[in-house]
Parts: C-alpha cells; structure tokens; sequence
C-alpha cells in the first residue's frame, strides 16, 4: 500500500535501495524520451540517460566540468568550437560514443529549427577525427557556451537517424548516461544504473522511481515519508515535511532567477528616476519574502545579481548594497519628482494563478499607499497577463526573469535594448522597456569575449546601471525547490557545498547529483 | 401553509444575503490584508483565525460572501433571462424557430458544463467577477429552458391562453401576463438551482485556479486553503468556513426548491402521522415493516 | 428503431455542435500558444526560434473555411493535434492513456451512486412519514457540498489522519500494471476514496430525484390497485412504483451526467487521480489548447455516448417507447 | 324562429399532424382527419348543439369556427363574407364578433388573475371603455347579467375562491364583455358538478333569447341538448352524419348511429335495458374506414357502406341526414 | 344476507386549512349478489369511502371510527379495520376486489396484461403451476370479451373500452365475494358504457359477487342497480330500491338531482335545479348538511342534525315530515341560484 514506508521492491537485499524521486508534478507521464523535444516532460532523459558535452554549474558562475567532451576551444572570434571527446565511452546498446553523434546532434538541430529553442546560429559540423569535431556558427556565440555544450544532450547517431525528431517519442531510449530506463507506465516509471557507465564505480543508487504526483499530492507524499527527493513548492515546509526531523528531512533552494517589479518606463510618472527610487524605498521586501514567499528564498541584490555565488560580478561600488525601507526619503523623492499626486494612480497586474505573486502585489499595494501611490491590484489569466505585458500595456506588474550560466542572462533578458519594442509590439523581454546606450554597448561587451574577465566587467556595468537608475526593481530570488532525505543516501547539495542545482528537475544537474550520493552511513 | 422548509431556507439565505450585504460594511477593513499573526487559530482577536499570509478569515468568509452570492446571482440572472426567452418564446410560438431553440437547448443540455466552462474560463482574457458570471450563465440556462418550454408547451394549450388569445390579447402580452406569472414556481425553482449551479461552478473555477484570484470570494479562499495545504497542516479553520457556507448556501436554496416543490405538488409533502388515530389508516405505514432491500 | 434513429441523428448533431464550439472557441480568443509557452519556460526559449515552432505546433494563416475542414479532416482521423505541455505528443495519444482510468473510476462511481441513490430514494418514498424523512435536509446539504471540499476532506480524514486509504495516485508504487491480483487490489484499493467522493457529492440528487418521482407515482391509481390486489409490500414497491419511477429518472440521470463528469474532473484533481481530469486541469494550467480542447471533445463525446445508452435503457424498460421504436 | 344566418362554416376540414404516436411505415405520421366536410350554420337568437361522442372531432370544429387554428380546407363566413386574415385588426374583429367558451371552468381562467382583470381585459383590448369609471361600471354590468351579485363581493376574487358554476358564470361573463354576436360553447357544463349544470345552462339560454346570440352548444349529453338546443347536429367520427330540429331527432332518430347513440344513454324511465352488444369502438381518427364512417359498427350496414361516403338525404324540416338507407341508397 | 355491514365508518382528511370530513358516520348494508349505487356529486366521499372498504387509505386520512364487517360464507363476521397484516392481503382481492375509475391508470403501463392478471394468482394460489395460471388468464379475458392473445399486450396498446375489461377481468381473477366499482365508465363514452354495464350484470348473474357502483351519474345507477344509496357531504342522505328512488324520492337532495337531469325520452319536463353550491366539507353548515339548498328547509334543519331512519323502502335522513323525509312539490318553482 501507499502507507507508511516506501516499499522497497526491486532492491534485492542487501543491496542498496532504491530512490524515489518527484521531479515534476504530473498526474500521469507520457511515454516520451526524446532529449529534444522541451525539458519537463519525463526527466531523466538529459543528464540520467542522455549526457551533455559539459557540466556548467550554475551556483557557481565559472565553473564547469568535463564530461562528454573533455576540452573546447574557440577559434574564428567565436564564431567556432572545437570538441575534443571523451573516448571509451559507449552507448548502452554497446555501440562506441563518436565525434559522428555530437554532429549529427547539432547538425538535427540546423534541420530542424523548431527543436533549436536556444536559437543557436549554426552553420555546419565537422567531424575531425573520431574524437574531435568541430561546430561552425554564423555569428559571435561566447555567449551560447552553455546552451552548447551545457545543456544540449548528445543522442545516437545510429538511432536517431531512422526517425523524424520532432515527432519521434523514443520510448527505448539508449544514452550514455549513469541509468537506462528499464519500465515505464503512466504512472510510474524506473531506471536502474548502467553497468557499463564510463565513470568507474557510479553509480551508486541502483535502482531510481519515478512516480506521478500532483502538486497536490506530493505533499501527502512528502508528509508520509514517500518520496526520497523532491522539487516541490510545499507551502508549509516545517509542518508538512520536515516534521521535527530536520537531520534526515532536508531542503535547499538556492536562486535560479530573480523577480523583479517592473515598472512601465512608457508612462510619463515611472520615466522619472526619483519616482522609481521612492517606490524601491517603500517596498519592504523582507516582508514579501517573510510573507508572500514564506521565507523560502531571499532578498535580490539591488544590482539583481544572483547571490550567493555571484560576487565576482557584483559592482565594486555598490558590494554592500542592501535594501532598506525609508518612507520618509520615499515621499521627499516623489515630491522632488514634481509629479502631482493625482498620477500616481496605478494597476499592478498579476496572472492570478501565481498566488505568491498576488501575495506580494498585495503587500506592494499597501506599502505604497503608504507614500500616496495609489495601486489596484489585478489579478489575470496567465495568457492574458503574458499578452500585456509582451505587449507593453500595463502600469506595474511582477515578472521572473530566468537565471543563466552567469549573472549575464538574467540583465540581458531585463534591459536589452534591442528587446525593447514599441508598446503595442510584443516582445520576450525588457518589458519594461529600457533604453540606454551605455547599456547596450555592455551588452555588446560581453557577447564579444571569452575572457571571463572582460565578461564580468561588463556585467558589473550592467549591475552598476541596475542600482543607481533603477530601470527595473528587483525584490527576490526565484528558488530552485529541492526537499531530499538523508536516511538512505547522503551527499547531496548543499549551501556549503553547492556543487549542483540541487532539484531533480533540473538538468542536467539531478545526474551529477546521483553521482555525488553515497549510501547513508558512510 | 407556510412549510418550515421554505422557513428555514429563508432563514439561511437571509442571514447569507444580510452578510454579503452589510457585511463589509460592518467589519471594514481589508479581506486581502495580511496583518496578523500567520495561520493562528481561531481566537477573540481573529474568531476564525488567519490564513498562512496573516489575513483574517472571518473577515473574507464576510467580504467574500459578496463575490460568490454576487456571481451565483448573477449568472442566475441572466441564465433565467435567457431561459425565460428560449424557453418561453420558442415553446409559444413553436415552429422552426422552437425547432432549433430546442436543439439548441437540448445540445447545452448533455454537454458537460463543468468542462465547458474550465475550457471557456481557460480562454477568458478577463477573470473579473462578471465575465466568470456569464461564463457560468452560458452554460447553465439550458435546463431551464428546457422546463419552462415543457411547461409552455403544455400551458400554451390550456384553456385560459386559448381564452385570453379569443380574447384579442397579443401574442406577448399572453407571454407575459398570462404564461410567465404560472409558471413562477417553476421559474424560481429554476432559478434557484441555478444560483447554486452558478456558486458551485464558481467555487469550482477559483479552485482551479481560473477565477479572478486577487479577488477574495468563497471559492478563492478555498484554493489558497488548498494551495496552503490548510489541512496537512491543521489548519481546519482555513478550510471549513468556506466550504461550508458554500453548502449552506447551497442546502437553504435547496430547502427552498423543496418548499416550493412541495407547494406546487402537495404529494411530494413529508407527512406527519397522527400521533394517536383510532385506527392506523395508512396503508403505507402499516406494510412499512416488511420492506427490505 | 425509428426512436433511436432520431436520438441518434440528435446525438450526432450534438457532436457536430461540441466539434465545432471546440474549433471556434480558440479562434474567438485571444492568445497565442507558443507565445505562451515561451512565457511558461520563463524565456528558455530563445525569440528567434519561435516562428519555427509555431509552424511545428500547426498554427496557420489560412482561411477559417479551410482550418475548419482541415480539422474535421483531421478530426475524422482521430488526429487532436499535439499537445504543447507535452509536445510533440499527440493529444489523442495523452487521452488515450488517461481516459480508461477516468472512464473506470468515474462509471463506475457514477453506477453506484445511482442504484444506491435509487434504491434509498425509493425507501425513503415509501417510508414516508417516518424518521427518514429526516434524510432529506441532509440531502439538500449534501447536493450543494463542492465536490472538491468533500475530496479534500476525504483525504484529510482518511488519508491523512487515520492512513486507511492512499490519497493520491491510480495504483501502489510497488506494484506495475498488469492483470494479476496484486495490481487489481492495489486499483480498487487507490479508487476507493475518489469514488466515495463521487458516490457522495453526487447520490444525493439521485436520492431527492427519486424519491419525489416516486412520491408521485405511489399515489398513482396502479400502485393503490396493486396493493388492493393483495400483493406483498415489497413487489408493490418494485415493481410496479419503483419500476415505474425509474423511468423518468434514467432521462434525468443521463442529463445530470455531464454535471458528475464534471464534478469527477475536480476529484481526479484532488486525488491526483491519472484520469482526465487531471489533465485537463494541466492543459489548463499551462494554456495547452489542443489538450483541454481534445478533452472537452472527448468528455462530451462520452457523456453524449452515455446518454445513448440511457436512451437505450430507457426503450428497453418502457413498453411504450418499444413499441414505436 | 330564428334569425339571420350569422356565422357559417362550410366544408370545413382539418388534419393533424400528430405530435407524437405511432408513425407510419415510411417514417412520416399519419395525419389525424379529425374533422372531414363540416358545414354548418348557426343563426342569430338560436341554440345550435353539436352532438357526439369523445373524440368525435367536436372541439375541433368549434376551434375551427373561431379561428383558434385555421382549417385544412373549406372555409369560414362571417355574415356571409368569408374570414381570410389571420392576424391583425381584421383579424381582431372577428374575434370580437365570435367567442369560445371552454368545457373546464377550472382551466379556462388564469388562476393569477382576479375576476376584475378577466373582465376588463377584452374590453380594453376592444375599446369598450373610455375611462376607469366606466369600466368599473361595465364590469359590474357584465357580473350582474351572469347572476354574479352582489357584484362587489365578486369583482376582487381569484378563480380559485369561485366554485366550479361561479367560474363558468365569469367565462361567460368575458365572453359577453367583447360584445359577441357569436358564442360557441363547447361542453361548457360537462365539467361542473350535476346540482350546478342546470343553472348556468339556463344562462346560456337566457343570453341567446335575449341578446340574439348566435349560440353553439357543443355536448356529448344528447339529453341536454334536447332540452336547450333548438337544432341538434349528431357527428361521429369527424363528420356530421344527421341534423334535425331537437325534439323530432331525440324521438325519431334517422341514423342508425343516433340511435345507437340514444338507446345507450341512460334513461331511467326505459321499462327495459336496451340489447345492444359489443358494438366495437370508435374508429381511430388518423385510420377511418372507408365509406360511411359508421359502417364497421352499424347493425344494418348494406355492402355499399363500406365503398362509398354516403350523400346528404334532406328529409324535410330542417332535417338531414348522411345514410344509404335514405335517399337514393 | 348481508354480506358487508360498514357500521358508523368516519374518514377525515388531516390537512393544514383544516380536517376534511371525507365521510361521516356511514352505515350501509351490501347484501350478498346485489348491486349498490352510490351516487353523490364529486366531492361527496364516494371514493374516500371505497378506499376504506379495502383499507387502501394514504395519510393525511385517518379512519377515525366506526366498522366494516365482513361476513364470510361459513365462519362468523370480521372487521375489516381491524384484520392484521397478513389477513389483510388474503382478504384483498380474494374477498374484495377494487375497480378503479380509469383503466389507463389502474394498470401498470410496464407490464402486460397477462404479468398483471398472473401476479394476482401467484401470490394468493401459490400452488397453481405457470401453465394454469397461464390459461385462468386467458380464460379470464375470453369472459370479458378479449382475445387471449392480448395477454402479452401492453396497457397502452389497448384502446379505452379493452383496458377497462381487462381490469374488470383481473377482478375477476380470485372469484371475490364483494366488487367495488369507483366510476369505472365515467372515461368511456355512452355506447361503449353501455357495453361494459352489460357485462357487468351478466358477470354479476355468473359468479354472484356484490357490486358497490360508485358514480355521480344518478340516470345510469337507477338502471343497473338494485338498491341505490345517495351520499351529501360524506354522509348517506338516503338509501332505497332504485325503482323506489327514482319514482318516488324521499329527500330533498336526491329529488334536486333526479330533476336536475333532463330525460331523453317522454314529454319534455320542466327542469329543477338546485341552487348554490355544494359545501366546504371543511366547515358543513351546523344541522343538516343541505339545509342552506334546500327548498324545503325548515327552522329546525339548521340546528338539529337528521339521522338516517328506516322508512318504506328504504332509509332517509331528512327532519321532514318525521324524519322520513317528503317529496317536494313538483310544480313550477322559480329559479333561485347563484
Ligand atoms: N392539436 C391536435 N393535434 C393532433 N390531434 C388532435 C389535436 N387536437 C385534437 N386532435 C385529435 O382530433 C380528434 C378530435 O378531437 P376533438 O378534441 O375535436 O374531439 P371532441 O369531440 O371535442 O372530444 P371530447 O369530447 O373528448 O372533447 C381526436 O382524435 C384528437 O385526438
Ligand atoms: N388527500 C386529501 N387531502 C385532503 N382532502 C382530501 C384528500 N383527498 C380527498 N379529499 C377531500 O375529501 C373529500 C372526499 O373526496 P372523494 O375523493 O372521496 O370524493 P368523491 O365523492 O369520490 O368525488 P369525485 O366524484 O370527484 O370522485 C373531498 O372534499 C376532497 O376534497
Ligand atoms: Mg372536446
Ligand atoms: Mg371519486
Ligand atoms: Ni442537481
């Protein structure tokens, strides 16, 4: 049955039990392994099966680790890489992995555009020698490093090449990864560890269980002790998983974005500076994240670099800067500002069902009566609210913007000038529509370089530019969920130790995770 | 007769109604303010607690009996309007245009409207109080419809329309001075199930997360219970207060239906046996005994 | 057959309707799905891939005479379109795999609810007078308890509280499908508590349904006459009341089906439930069109095939239609 | 004896289309000839009754006659011009000359509406009155000429305060506010209890001596109609089969049917029960059989009933009949 | 000879606005073979009384007193009131059988003809094997003239005049000692009345049963019965011969309704009606029931209430003349109703 401890069938005894995972909150799977096809579906295909050329942490701009490819390189002004591979790698239906599949994989790509979400700008493959290949891109691509060689999952040339991509579900999927699939049913699907794998002795979890919850259910789940490892929102995490048992019942939700109060620069009141600063000072974010975000993450750094882990790009100027709510200084600002209080009247819409979101609109709203900003809150349908913001019609609204490899994504996606469109056009970023040359030329910067050096230096301009003109006011880190036990496997990620994202619908990060675990007691 | 259904019904509906009406205006404040103390039980500061952000219950159970009463009555409203029309004027006037409203009713009829109005609602680009309302209309007039022409059909031969026709009267003052005031218990049984069809469909939609969640009514507060996880973590006061107006609601129009019904069809009546006759006349009581499944 | 010839040609038009509210729907409405989807990934999807995906995802220019005869084209063809949650997996494909379960747990929920609810109405009724009477305010209650406060309180109690049921999920993680005891057990053991809701939410209409038909017909001149022809209580009752009450209830049991479908979807939500339901409410959640709308389509067609099949009940229990037909 | 011929029907014809029954074999229902070649006159100042048994088709012919559905074939005269429009104020008129009153005085009024409002209606629909006072003045009229006093006491009543022959009384009574010169009354007492009926018969028959009514008395209770109808018509199954002034067609009945129709009746005063055994039933409307419609029952069939419709034998004084053991038969 | 003596029997209906004295203080005799009319207008009590012979009453009624005593052929009288369950099933239909006013709704419209005549043999001759059974049943319809055939109709698929005698041959079915007739023609017209009435007899003379005719129609009980009792707000007013009652009326009431009733043959006579309106059974007028109609009222009617007295032929509740009641003067009287 259902209650009490997780059965452990299929461990064979003595052995080491098997692991049970929520990745993602479904009420039934669809029998899809395709790596190509968009993350979320069934996980484990990248990362448990299917293996990236590179490791990028991403708590840890910088870092990265070899793994299908031992080394890359540059050449062309980025406008190509050289892989060298990792040899002796095999696929688990015994072929050799080949510099013939990282082409074919990208080369897919080319032909089909619609599975390049990342919109890499290639131009061709070549393979050099069965462990080296080259791929030719039509512009500058530094940037793309990681949508490369970090989250591209490597697929079988042999296999891939009798089907058509797009459509093809793949449901015996044969990878190169720590675990192969080994049943499946909507309800309910295994994998078990690749004897074979290329790193000796990994991995050590036999067995891994994924069953289908809802977001409902996994909180049963997590409260009767079913589920091993989880990334679930759980509303009331002390009460409902951790249970007083807060050695073995551990969470870590370390930032992967950053929620900002977007401010539409098109209306006359929110161009002038002073009126973004006062509202920055009275919006008290300790409250929201307190309140709204129930203490599961923190406050954004003003420059909206993502922290901890994001110092090398901070300003050097603005390192300590913190946010602090000054009412008083609010209301002077917004007198300098010289707008009548008449206009500062405003709707601040929400898609309705991102009830944190509506929380915290709720909390803004009364912080900002209290320096006479008159605020509505309104709460949308999501594609309702996506249109309009995309579109630029709106006065206030509360946006995630998605975090990256390094800080760099994230202020792109906020204050590239090239995505701010005219309002009434729709766009897929800085929706509040900044210009700014100084900006722009930063961005510029950036993209043109592989120097890590020259790379931060332009983020701290951006994040210069984020404190002192506030085109955008961040509030708070969006948290990456993660809920795992210690009682049967230990080493997982932590804050001192954040090796990985440490959530299992991250990819491919939930396998180097599994690589990382031992048994518990040891 | 006055039967203590309707007595009872009326009672609840007008302490609902006299809530969702002064109400707010008796306990001001603001239902989405988030003050107190976090998901505390009920206490003399909050007499039905607080919910997981610190707002008071009691003061959105109060605020959001406007918004569901308000939404059920509405649709309500305008599902009977448009009942009365198709109902009333195809069962009249009959013919092709009777032909296809009854199709027409007949196809809202056995589609699943629940369903129908997640997918409308899923498309809807505003979630305001009003436009669920007519979401919820759109799909809950049929079975009215679908009554009042059965009971037009029939009425439209009685004699007293066929009188009032001989008489000279027009066509849609026969309608409606002589049809529509017959049918009025229908019409309000109708119309009451419908309210409770609407606030249901309402709750239904908030708990999905497709009304208009910055709004606080009974169905909203539900899902926020829910998506609090009020019960995992005990937090029953969270949770019962609306679902349980909910049903009340729901059980005083129902007792109302009831009354009605009984009023319109004496047979239907629960009956009281006497509490000593000389000789136990009813055939029904005395064979009661023996039945079994 | 003529009657249910002309139930069917309803039934058929009916269909017609759904299909093409189904089609016209999106296309009254603004909104556009991969500009959506792009807003769910939160932006991992790069701007300049979007055109590409939007012709993969079937969204054309052409005209809506075209579209529509494309889409009963495909329609014909059991072709939904994809899934865009699920992309590229076919709608028809997703539904397939939940349906069965909704199609198991809510018949035969549904199959319960009525002959309880019938067979308590009918007592009821004939009890009149006595203390089940009492029944009745109760079931006005319970008909307008939200199908998803009586779920949740369900779990609550039994799941949560005193663990004699599983709350979530269509069968245990340690058994795998097949037809062999421990997963059959292991079904009806997970089912049980979604049907007690549905059972629950949904018997006291048939209960209040009837048991005023049945009133009615207990006061009619045959029920008198077969109880003055000396017959035992209990084949007064059945056959010739109850026999006769059911009838008109079948019409309204079937018309009320769409309303227990619909009030199913929220349980199957609630107990994570692998049916329809659930995914309906994920297509809704993430704006997947092609899936609510397949499912709509597919839910009416069901409830307007169960519909069928009480009209067919319907001529076969009453004489009268038989002889037409 | 009796005036002017005021409202006439001539071979007037109706057909139903069944809204539910058995269907034919191709799929299409039979229509119902509940009414096949009527035609009949009614006269200013006189009783006129139409007699036969239930679903003979009389209704449906006194509908016919005020126009509540228009007729298959044939046609309607009013005062010797035939009625054409169907709406409108031409149509308006006619009802005004021409009003039905119903079997079933407990149907006939609308239980919302008080007496006041029943009677008022047709005369402001009609431009009867001119201010509030004089229809105040008229109504009361109206309740004092059906014998409805005092008039105050009954002016505010609802239909179901009033017992069965009061009801009558105010149908009649709004019948009468639209100034008819034609009442068509069909089975206006077979609804109302015996101890009653009499009292508002007596009505009707004071109102066509007095106000030169044309009446049509429509009844299944051939007795009555003897007692209050100078003309009696027999119909039997959608046809008139035998006319005849009351008194000689009660006593000497031409038809084979009204015979059978008169010997059935009770009679207490008949020394001994008539022999009449199974003679089968009324034949099903939407299926008449051929020829005389009467034949599969009539004992004295010839073989010629069964082929053809029999022709109408004038027999003198008013009286005629459809039967081949008359005229050229 | 009597084979049912209803003693004193009292009905009431308990409802809100008041109790409806449905009957009041009936006693009646049904001798063994005959046929008893009931005659009274509607409201009168007719059916409520034939309800209680066979104890097939529904709440709100309350049988608030008095006795119906069933004289078997051998054994010594019982009350029906009083049997108990089992007795009261076996008395039912084997004794007493009940024919209802409209055949459409007196028989199951879900199962044949022949399940509805079987169902009465099956439980009250248990022994009878299905082939018996079968054929008593088509005996059964041949003897009211249906063919055997129809056993595996349907109501619906009778016509009016056919269901009728089906129901009269499932009375039929068990040979009971007592038929009771609640407006069994009243749906029917004349000819095929007729037709029935005279299967009526003919049965009667065959099996010899008691019939109690109940109709408002007095013209159609004068002719088919032997005794006739007039009922007037739930109480007998008279009883007698019919031949008696129709030649020579005692009470008031039933002159009204025998002069009320125009004659088919004979010299056209002059017609009496009664005035007003039949009473509320909620609040009848104090002393005798009719008094406020009659035209012969004295002072006394109004306070003191009539018993039924036994008289030449019959019996009579009227205070007139001694309490036996007189004819009215037959002349011309002017009209006097509203
Ligand atoms: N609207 C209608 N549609 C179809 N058939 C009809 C309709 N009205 C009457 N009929 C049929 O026409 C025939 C004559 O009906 P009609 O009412 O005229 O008879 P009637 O002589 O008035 O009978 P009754 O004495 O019962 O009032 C019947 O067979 C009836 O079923
Ligand atoms: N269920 C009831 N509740 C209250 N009063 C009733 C009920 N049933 C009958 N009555 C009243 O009891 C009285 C007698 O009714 P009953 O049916 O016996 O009359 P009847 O002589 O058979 O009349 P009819 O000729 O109309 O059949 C009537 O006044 C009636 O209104
Ligand atoms: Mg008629
Ligand atoms: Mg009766
Ligand atoms: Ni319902």
């Amino acid at each position: 049955g259902c209650s009490g401890a997780p059965p452990e069938r299929g461990a064979a005894a003595g052995d080491a039990p098997p692991l049970v995972i929520h990745a993602i909150d479904a009420g039934s799977f669809q029998e899809d392994f395709n790596p190509f096809h968009l993350e979320g579906v069934n996980l484990g295909s990248t990362g448990m099966i299917y293996e990236t050329l590179e490791f990028i942490n991403k708590l840890k701009p910088g870092e990265s680790t070899p793994w299908l490819a031992t080394g890359h390189e540059w050449s062309d002004k980025g406008k190509t890489l050289t892989l060298t591979l990792r040899q002796g790698v095999k696929w688990t239906d015994g072929t050799p992995f080949t510099a013939d599949d990282v082409a074919f994989t990208f080369d897919t790509l080319k032909k089909h555009p619609e599975l390049n979400t990342a919109a890499l700008d290639l131009k061709g493959t070549t393979v050099l020698a069965p462990d080296k290949v080259e791929i030719d891109f039509g512009s500058t691509s530094y940037a793309k490093l990681y949508n490369i060689t970090g989250n591209r999952p490597i697929v079988a040339k042999h296999l891939f090449e009798k089907e058509n991509p797009v459509t093809f579900t793949n449901p015996k999927p044969v990878g190169t990864g720590p675990y192969m699939l080994s049943s499946f049913s909507s309800q309910l699907y295994e994998m078990k560890k690749n004897p074979a794998y290329w790193q000796p002795g990994k991995p050590v979890v036999p067995t891994l269980r994924f069953p289908a919850y809802t977001a409902n259910a996994v909180q049963t789940g997590l409260q009767q002790g079913e589920i091993d490892w989880a990334g679930a929102f759980v509303p009331d995490i002390d009460k409902i998983y951790v249970q007083g048992q807060p050695e073995t019942n551990k969470y870590y939700f370390p930032p992967e974005g950053l929620v900002s109060l977007y401010l539409n620069l098109t209306k006359p009141a929110f161009a002038k500076p002073e009126v973004r600063q006062a509202i920055s000072l009275a919006v008290d974010r300790d409250r929201i994240v307190k309140v709204a975000e129930r203490g599961y993450t923190t406050v954004a750094h003003p420059s909206g670099v993502s922290m901890p882990g994001g110092d090398a790009y901070l300003p050097p100027e603005h390192k300590d800067a913190a946010y602090s709510v000054d009412v008083e200084k609010a209301k002077q600002l917004l007198q300098q500002s010289g707008v009548e209080s008449s206009e500062l009247s405003f709707t601040l819409l929400v898609p309705s069902p991102f009830t944190d979101w509506v929380n915290a609109a709720q909390l803004i709203r009364e912080d900002l009566a209290k320096i006479g900003i008159k605020v509505e809150t309104r709460g949308v349908a999501f594609q309702d609210w996506v249109s309009k913001v995309g579109k630029g019609t709106y006065d206030m609204t509360i946006r995630g913007t998605p975090g990256g490899p390094t800080p760099y994504l994230t202020l792109r996606t906020l204050l590239d000038g090239g995505l701010a469109k005219p309002v009434g056009t729709s766009t897929s970023g800085n929706y509040e529509r900044w210009k700014d040359g100084e900006t722009d030329r930063l961005i510029a910067d950036y993209t043109a370089t592989d120097d890590q050096a020259a790379q931060e230096r332009a983020v701290q301009g951006l994040g210069k530019i984020m404190v002192e003109k506030v085109p955008v006011l961040p509030l708070f880190y969006s948290p990456s969920w993660a809920q795992y036990r210690t009682d049967k496997y230990v080493g997982w990620p932590s804050e001192q130790d954040p090796y990985a994202m440490p959530s299992p619908y991250t990819s491919p990060d939930a396998a180097v995770v599994l690589l990382h675990l031992r048994p518990a007691g040891t | 007769m006055r039967s203590w259904k309707i007595r009872i019904g009326l009672l609840i509906l007008a302490f609902f109604a006299l809530m969702a009406i002064f109400g707010p205006l008796l306990l001001t404040g603001d239902p989405s303010a988030t003050g107190g103390e976090a998901l505390a039980g009920p206490s003399a500061e909050h007499w039905l607690g607080t919910t997981q952000t610190g707002q008071d219950i009691l003061l959105q159970v109060v605020h959001g009996s406007r918004v569901s009463l308000g939404v059920g009555v509405l649709s309500a409203v305008i599902a009977t309007a448009v009942s009365i029309a198709v109902g009333l004027v195809g069962g009249y006037f009959g013919g092709v245009v009777d032909e296809a409203l009854s199709v027409l009713t007949n196809i809202f009829l056995v589609l699943p409207a629940l369903p129908l109005v997640i997918v409308l609602a899923g498309y809807l680009p505003q979630r305001g109080v009003t436009s669920v309302a007519v979401v919820i209309a759109a799909t809950g007039w049929a079975w009215g419809a679908r009554v009042l022409r059965a009971q037009t059909l029939s009425i439209r031969r009685r004699d007293f329309v066929e009188a009032a026709r001989a008489g000279g009267e027009r066509p849609l003052r026969i309608i409606f001075y002589e049809i529509l005031p017959v049918e009025l218990p229908v019409i309000a049984t109708s119309f009451l199930a419908t309210v409770v069809a609407a606030i249901l469909a309402e709750a239904g939609l908030s708990f999905l997360g497709l009304a208009d969640l910055s709004t606080v009514s009974w169905g909203s507060m539900l899902y926020f219970a829910q998506n609090g996880q009020a019960l995992l973590v005990g937090a029953w006061w969270w949770f019962i207060p609306p679902g349980l107006c909910i049903a009340l609601v729901g059980a005083g129009l129902g007792l109302m239906n009831f009354g009605i019904d009984e009023i319109a069809n004496p047979r239907l009546r629960t009956v009281r046996a006497p509490r000593r006759p000389r000789r136990e006349s009813a055939a029904v009581l005395e064979t009661a005994g023996e039945v079994g499944p | 057959m003529r009657f249910l010839a002309r139930r069917l040609g309803f039934y058929l038009l009916t269909a017609w309707a759904a299909v093409t509210l189904n089609f016209l729907i999106p296309r009254l409405m603004p909104g556009d799905p991969v500009d959506l989807l792009v807003a769910r990934l939160k932006g991992n999807v790069d701007p300049a891939a979007i055109d590409a995906m939007k012709r993969a995802f079937g969204i054309s220019d052409a005209g809506v005479w075209q579209q529509y005869l494309d889409y009963l084209g495909n329609l014909l063809h059991g072709e939904l379109g994809r899934s865009i949650t699920f992309f590229p997996a076919e709608v028809s494909t997703i539904i397939a795999g939940s349906l069965p379960w909704t199609i198991g747990l809510v018949g035969v929920a549904t199959l319960l609810s009525y002959l309880l609810g019938t067979f308590l109405g009918v007592i009821v009724a004939w009890k009149r007078g006595s203390w089940l009477d009492g029944v009745l305010p109760a079931t006005t209650f319970m008909h307008a308890v939200p199908y998803f406060w009586v779920a949740l309180a369900l779990v609550f109690v039994f799941g949560v509280t005193l663990r004699w049921f599983p709350v979530s999920r269509a069968y245990g993680l340690d058994v795998m499908p097949a037809f062999d005891g421990p997963f059959v057990s292991s079904v009806l053991y997970h089912a049980a508590l979604p049907a007690i809701t549905i059972v629950i939410a949904s018997m006291a209409d048939r209960i209040l349904g009837m048991r005023n038909v049945m009133v009615t017909t207990l006061g009619e001149d045959y029920v008198v006459m077969a109880e003055a022809k000396g017959l035992t209580s209990r084949r007064v009752m059945w056959a010739y009341a109850a026999r006769n009450a059911i009838l008109p209830n079948i019409t309204s049991f079937a018309l009320s089906l769409g309303f227990v479908v619909g009030g199913s979807v929220l349980t199957e939500i609630v107990f994570s439930y692998p049916g329809i339901g659930s995914m309906l409410l994920k297509g809704v959640e993430n704006e997947d069109f092609p899936l609510m709308q397949g499912i709509f389509l597919v839910i009416s067609l069901a409830v307007l095939a169960a519909n069928l099949l009480a009209d067919l009940a319907y001529v076969v229990l009453d004489p009268r239609t038989r002889q037409e037909a | 004896m009796s005036g002017e011929v005021v409202l006439e029907g001539r071979n007037l014809t109706k057909n139903f289309t069944a809204a539910r029954g058995p269907r034919g074999r191709l799929g299409r229902r039979p229509p119902v000839r509940a009414v096949e070649d009527v035609s009949l006159a009614l006269r200013a100042g006189s009783v006129t009754a139409l007699v036969g048994e239930s679903g003979c088709g009389k209704s449906t012919v006194a509908r016919l006659l005020a126009q509540v559905y228009p007729a298959t074939s044939g046609e309607v005269l009013l005062r010797g011009r035939p009625v054409r429009a169907h709406r409108g104020s031409g149509f308006r008129d006619y009802r005004r000359q021409v009003q039905l009153i119903f079997q079933d005085p407990f149907a006939s009024l609308n239980p919302f509406h008080r007496v006041r409002y029943h009677l008022a209606r047709p005369l402001r629909i009609h431009g009867h009155v001119r201010s509030a006072a004089d229809e105040a003045e008229q109504v009361a009229e109206l309740l004092e000429r059906v014998s409805l006093t005092p008039v105050e006491q009954f002016m505010d009543k609802l239909p179901h305060e009033l017992s069965g022959g009061q009801r009558q009384r105010v149908a009649i009574a709004r019948a009468l506010a639209v100034r008819p010169a034609v009442l068509i009354a069909d089975e206006p007492v077979s609804m109302l209890d015996v101890s009653i009926r009499l009292g508002v018969l007596r009505l009707l028959e004071r109102l066509a001596d007095e106000s030169g009514l044309a009446l049509l008395y429509i009844t299944h209770d051939i007795a009555s109609a003897r007692y209050f109808a100078e003309d009696i018509t027999v119909m039997y199954a959608g046809r008139l089969i035998e006319r005849g002034p009351g008194e000689v067609l009660t006593q000497e009945p031409a038809h084979p049917y009204t015979r059978l129709l008169l010997s059935a009746a009770p009679d207490p005063d008949r020394v001994s029960p008539p022999e009449i055994l199974r003679r089968g039933e009324p034949p099903s409307l939407a299926d008449p059989p051929g020829g005389c419609r009467f034949h599969p029952r009539c004992p004295i069939a010839l073989p010629v009933c069964s082929e053809r419709t029999p022709p109408r034998t004038d027999l003198g004084d008013g009286r005629w009949t459809e039967c081949w053991h008359y005229g050229d038969g | 000879m009597n084979i049912l003596e209803i003693r004193g029997l009292s009905v009431d209906y308990l409802s809100a606005g008041g109790t409806v004295h449905a009957v009041d203080d009936v006693s009646l005799d049904l001798r063994r073979g005959e046929i008893l009319g009931v005659a009274g207008e509607s409201g009168s009590g007719k059916s409520t009384l034939a309800h209680a012979l066979g104890r097939l009453l529904r709440p709100p009624a309350v049988v608030t007193g008095g006795s119906v005593l069933y004289h078997r052929a051998g054994g010594g009288p019982v009350d029906v009131l009083e049997l108990d369950r089992a007795a009261l099933r076996a008395f039912r239909w084997k004794e007493l059988a009940i024919v209802f006013q409209s055949a459409m709704n007196s028989l199951n419209p879900v199962s044949t003809i022949g399940a509805q005549i079987d169902d009465v043999l099956r439980i009250h001759e248990r022994d009878l094997p299905r082939k018996v059974r079968t054929e008593r049943a088509a005996e059964l319809l041949r003897r009211v003239g249906i063919g055997a055939d129809r056993l595996r109709s349907y109501p619906h698929e009778l016509s009016g005049g056919m269901r009728q005698r089906a129901v009269i041959a499932i009375a039929l079915a068990l040979n009971p000692e007592i038929i009771i007739m609640d407006e069994p023609t009243t749906a029917l017209d004349v000819v095929v009345q007729r037709d029935i009435l005279h299967e009526i007899r003919a049965l009667k003379d065959e099996y010899g049963f008691a019939v109690v005719f109940i109709t408002h129609d007095l013209s159609l009980l004068m002719e088919i019965s032997d005794r006739i009792a007039v009922m007037y707000a739930g109480r007998v007013v008279e009883t007698g011969a019919a031949g008696e009652l129709h030649r020579a009326p005692r009470h008031p009431y039933t002159l009204g309704l025998l002069r009320s009733f125009p004659k088919l043959h004979g010299p056209r006579q002059e017609l009496l009606s009664i005035p007003g309106t039949p009473p509320d059974l909620r609040a009848l007028p104090s002393g005798c029931a009719f008094h406020p109609r009659c035209r012969s009222a004295l002072d006394e009617c109004s306070s003191t209430p009539p018993l039924l007295r036994p008289g030449p032929g019959g019996e009579v509740a009227c205070l007139l003349n001694d309490g036996t009641g007189v004819p009215v003067p037959t002349g011309p009287t002017s009209e006097v109703d509203s």
